[in-house]
């Protein structure tokens, strides 16, 4: 039975590992994920789980101890945040191309430089293309759920790929809220256990993992990764209706909040969201037809799902937490444009960079956001930017 | 520690855990290194190989082949030590949950780059948490994957591709980074340093040691490398042989923070009985260049002095 | 040598295979399978083992870098031609002259 | 929606007592918000703390801009932050202050909402031996935003510390003196009116 508690997001986060009772943790202390590893160590230390947790010297050996556990035929996690991530990424696409389902608790924080610790998403979306499943959460519920569904999806036969839960730096990570924690045995029976058929540590067969490989293999390799993240998508959403069947909370690749009849939209994600939607309630209010799509599924990138839910919408910004220094804006941007275009055309589009390390978005940005929204609307096509700042001093 | 007894007939008739067909170079001195240490597992134990990014990673899985008869992992140059730390963490989750009967030994290979240099934060943080593993570096003294570039390891003045020879430069300015002293001041239980001599008993008593101790164990093997060190494929043994005799690679290990000497020549040799064996080092041959060569038997005398007073030989 | 009793489970896969003939994560398995490829016609030169002069002293079996020095019940079999790259270490430590290297030729083995 | 600023500084326990509030809060069934203002926390460095307390869930995940209530750990934070900024015309200001009265109401002169000052450090310094005054000051704070009883919030906090305290529970008698001593204790300082 689902139990009303109090945490922070970091802390739900740890108690879904500590339910989860993974073999292995490798993990290495960075602002603001460094909770989770504490956590751990605590219940390790208190008897409440039976993880071999391995304190690296840092994120890049975090990542080369979990895909070495992995590989081994065990479930193998870490956390990490910001240059933590970054130093692991040359490793993210091993542990993808070895196809180890290996899950990191992601707590988004801003890449240096300069160096900051607040939120921001550039340091996960500069692991886009590593091949990691990534799944973006609004709340400490959601790092939760999502956390408890991670192992189901990177493990599934269709799949066996590395997930990432992100969450917000500090603010989820650290704030306080309310949440709902499902009995330990509960959450231990939904994910279940892992037993791959091929390991290291198979006596009754050896096994080669990480090979060097020629051309001739290479691109078809490649291709075999590419499908598993096609059929990721079902996955990920199998594992979510099977999760809102046992503990009655549902998720989709993305969420469409006040989306029916919306001419004006936000595509956003993360804890922003939930500060967007104050403002599409507010809106409502006052006869605006405004909605918010928000992503939770980045990789695989639901672009045709996407396309449909927008389609009727005259104006939408895409919120990125990042910038992509592209001189267009950020990744978000770019790729929902790929996602409408030719799909779903005429949808007058904005990319919104903002937030960046931790700059904070009131209720109040957000409504004079769906103001201009309402002006791009009737603007011609040409006449509008393929991106812009906002909340930055001039 | 005194040797244990060794029979090479007996030892010969344990199973080839390197199989052939590897892509090795003809003559390369680092498969030799893997032979002799892996021929020291008892043939009743399993082992997991890890291996940094090098020739040997290259040559030995290239898919889909492996020339490893034990599971074996590469990931990347840097971490082979950390990887390997992440096979051991969940050999001991599945050993405390019951899931696993048989007895895995953890065996890590890297050149001298993967292990002086990108891959020592890595070794380091592994030995220092005690991790029940050996690490072998196969020492060839440059990076011979990339071409011949000069490492940590790389001795004073040799020549090689990013420490080229010319008018103004006499091959590698620096001296030899002492990385098995360094891995004994991690205080770990074992620590030696070998290479290939006679019927290859001081490698194998060293190999069995580091496998059968609990806990990290560290082996640095000079193992030539023929395109590298620019010498005849035939002579490795001669190489070796002369490095150990000129106390250019003195033979000890180091068992609980004790040192012990394996091996002193009766006669010590110059250096340049060394030296000459190899081209890489044929630019000191030239006249004017004795100097170079004083410093480098200088350098040679004075470690050769202060191993034999950590190991109690004076 | 027993390599011949080895089992290529990755028998089948080759350069022409599709991307769904692959192991997942590219994993190889089994056990050397290497043992498969050939690397002997790398060879310039080639070993011949002269066992009228071996005194079977082993001294050859360890310095070979390609393990194609097959001992039976601590006795030295012939070169596995199949594999030497012909470097010529063996030789080069042989006391007793049992090992001779012959410029021409791949053949190799026993003289 | 209740919405309570803290300004206290790195060491003094604002952040603690947020996130106690919104435990005494979730234990009455409201839904919560405790969360430090994020940066890297200093001791002596000002600090803001903040939480939103509601009966309906809450979304939004900004910093609080016009809060109902400004929490004041540190007098001398008075001048050096804008401690009163966007606080509500009719919003409370809590002081912890040794001062007098008048001379508390003075540093807010126009401000038209109540302001409260308590002495926390000398409550804490009787009731527990060293100056925290976060204890005192969350129960004043727990008072006046009326989201709980006095008894409930003395069982709930119990409770809290029992728990924050398992290492040290000889502790938890000071704290829960401190707790009571301090529920009475806040003086309006701007007028008579009722609270």
């Amino acid at each position: 039975m689902s139990k009303k508690n109090r945490m922070s997001g970091n802390e739900a986060v740890a108690n879904a590992i500590r339910q989860i009772d993974p073999d292995v943790i490798a993990a290495f202390p960075i602002t603001p994920s460094t909770e989770i590893p504490q956590y751990i160590s605590k219940f390790k230390a208190d008897g409440l789980i039976s993880t071999e947790f391995v304190t690296v010297e840092s994120e890049h050996s975090a990542m080369s101890a979990c895909i070495g556990a992995s590989a081994s035929g065990v479930r193998a996690m870490t956390a990490t945040s910001s240059a933590g991530m970054a130093l692991m990424y040359e490793l993210l696409y091993v542990a993808a191309s070895d196809r180890l389902p290996i899950v990191m608790a992601a707590v988004n924080r801003t890449l240096s430089g300069p160096i900051n610790i607040n939120t921001e998403h550039s340091d996960s979306m500069g692991a886009r293309d590593s091949g990691w499943i990534q799944i973006y959460s609004e709340n400490a519920q959601e790092a939760y759920d999502n956390m408890l569904m991670a192992h189901r999806i990177a493990e599934h036969p269709d799949v066996m790929l590395p997930v990432m839960i992100c969450q917000d730096g500090f603010i989820t990570s650290h704030a306080i809220e309310n949440i709902l924690l499902e009995d330990d045995e509960a959450a231990a029976a939904f994910a279940g256990g892992y037993d791959p058929p091929h390991h290291l540590l198979d006596p009754e067969s050896s096994v080669a993992v990480g090979p060097y490989s020629v051309s001739p293999y290479v691109m078809e390799m490649k291709v075999a990764q590419a499908n598993a993240m096609i059929r990721a998508r079902k996955v990920i959403l199998d594992v979510a209706a099977d999760f809102e069947k046992t503990f009655g909370r549902g998720y989709g690749l993305f969420e469409e909040y006040r989306m029916e009849g919306a001419e004006l939209a936000l595509l956003i994600m993360s804890s922003a969201a939930g500060t967007a939607k104050v403002a599409v309630d507010r809106l409502r209010e006052k006869g605006v037809k405004a909605g918010l799509v928000k992503l939770r599924v980045f990789r695989p990138f639901p672009a045709a799902e996407l396309a449909a839910a927008l389609k009727g919408v005259r104006a939408l910004a895409v919120m990125d937490r990042s910038e992509g220094f592209s001189a267009n804006g950020g990744p978000l941007g770019a790729e929902v444009r790929m996602a409408l275009y030719g799909k779903a055309d005429g949808i007058k589009t904005i990319n919104i960079v903002f937030g960046l390390g931790g700059r904070d978005a009131r209720v109040e940005d957000f409504e004079a956001l769906y103001g201009e929204l309402a002006g791009l609307a009737g603007k011609p096509a040409a006449d509008i930017p393929y991106f812009k700042h906002m909340g930055q001093r001039e | 520690m005194a040797y244990n007894a060794y029979s090479l007939k007996e030892i010969a008739n344990r199973p080839e855990r390197l199989s052939p067909g590897h892509r090795m170079c003809a003559g390369c001195g680092s498969t030799v290194a893997v032979r002799a240490v892996m021929r020291a597992l008892r043939p009743e134990d399993k082992a997991v190989v890890t291996v940094a990014t090098s020739c040997l990673e290259v040559s030995t899985m290239t898919y889909p082949y492996t020339s490893w008869e034990d599971s074996y992992i590469h990931t990347a140059f840097e971490n082979a030590a950390a990887t390997a730390s992440g096979v051991v963490a969940a050999y001991n989750a599945k050993k405390k949950k019951g899931k696993l009967g048989e007895n895995y030994k953890f065996i890590t290979f890297g050149g001298d780059g993967g292990t002086y240099d990108i891959g020592f934060q890595s070794l380091s943080g592994a030995m220092e948490r005690g991790t029940d593993m050996v690490y072998v570096c196969y020492d060839n003294e440059a990076y011979m994957n990339t071409g011949i570039q000069r490492s940590s390891s790389t001795p004073l003045y040799a020549d090689t591709t990013t420490s080229a020879i010319g008018s103004v430069s006499d091959g590698k300015p620096q001296y030899k980074k002492d990385l098995t002293a360094i891995m004994a001041a991690h205080r770990i239980p074992y620590v030696a340093q070998t290479t290939f001599i006679g019927n290859f008993k001081d490698l194998h008593h060293k190999a069995e040691t580091a496998i059968y101790t609990e806990g990290p164990a560290f082996l640095n093997v000079m193992a030539p490398c023929p395109r590298g060190w620019r010498y005849a494929e035939a002579d490795l043994m001669d190489i070796c042989k002369a490095a150990v005799e000129t106390c250019v690679w003195p033979l000890f290990e180091v068992v609980d923070g004790e040192w012990t000497l394996n091996y002193e020549p009766k006669n010590k040799l110059p250096v340049t009985e060394y030296l000459k064996l190899q081209g890489r080092f044929k630019h000191l041959f030239a006249p004017g260049n004795e100097a170079l060569v004083g410093r480098i038997q200088d350098d040679i005398d004075r470690r050769w002095e202060e191993l034999k007073v950590r190991a109690g030989a004076v | 040598m027993s390599k011949e009793i080895k089992t290529n489970k990755m028998q089948g896969i080759c350069e022409q295979s599709g991307w769904r003939e692959l192991t997942e994560g590219g994993f190889v398995y089994g056990e050397g399978n290497s043992a498969f490829f050939n690397t002997g016609d790398w060879r310039t030169k080639a070993p011949a083992w002269r066992p009228e002069n071996c005194k079977q002293c082993l001294l050859c079996y360890p310095v070979c870098p390609d393990s194609s020095i097959p001992v039976e019940n601590s006795k030295r079999q012939d070169f596995d031609m199949f594999h030497c790259k012909g470097c010529g270490i063996c030789a080069k430590v042989c006391p007793f002259g049992a090992i001779a290297m012959e410029t021409a030729g791949k053949e190799g083995g026993r003289e | 929606m209740i919405e309570i600023r803290w300004h206290g500084r790195g060491g003094q326990g604002a952040k603690t007592a947020a996130l106690l509030l919104a435990d005494a809060a979730f234990e009455t069934g409201l839904y919560v918000q405790g969360f430090p203002e994020y940066g890297p926390e200093r001791m002596g460095a000002p600090i803001t703390a903040y939480n939103r307390l509601d009966d309906a869930p809450i979304r939004v995940h900004s910093n609080i801009y016009e809060p109902d209530m400004v929490v004041v750990v540190d007098e001398t934070l008075i001048g050096a932050v804008d401690v009163r900024g966007g606080l509500k015309p009719a919003g409370r200001i809590v002081v912890n202050s040794s001062r007098a009265a008048a001379r508390v109401s003075e540093e807010f002169a126009g401000f038209e909402g109540e302001i409260y000052a308590v002495d926390a450090a000398d409550i804490s310094i009787r009731c527990l031996g060293k100056n925290l005054p976060n204890t005192p000051l969350l129960s004043v704070v727990a008072r006046l935003s009326g989201i709980i009883g006095e008894q409930e919030f003395f069982k709930v906090m119990e409770g809290a510390f029992l728990e924050k305290f398992a290492a040290k529970p000889e502790v938890v008698e000071g704290n829960m003196n401190a707790l009571r001593e301090a529920w009475n204790g806040a003086v309006l300082v701007n007028g008579d009116r009722d609270e």
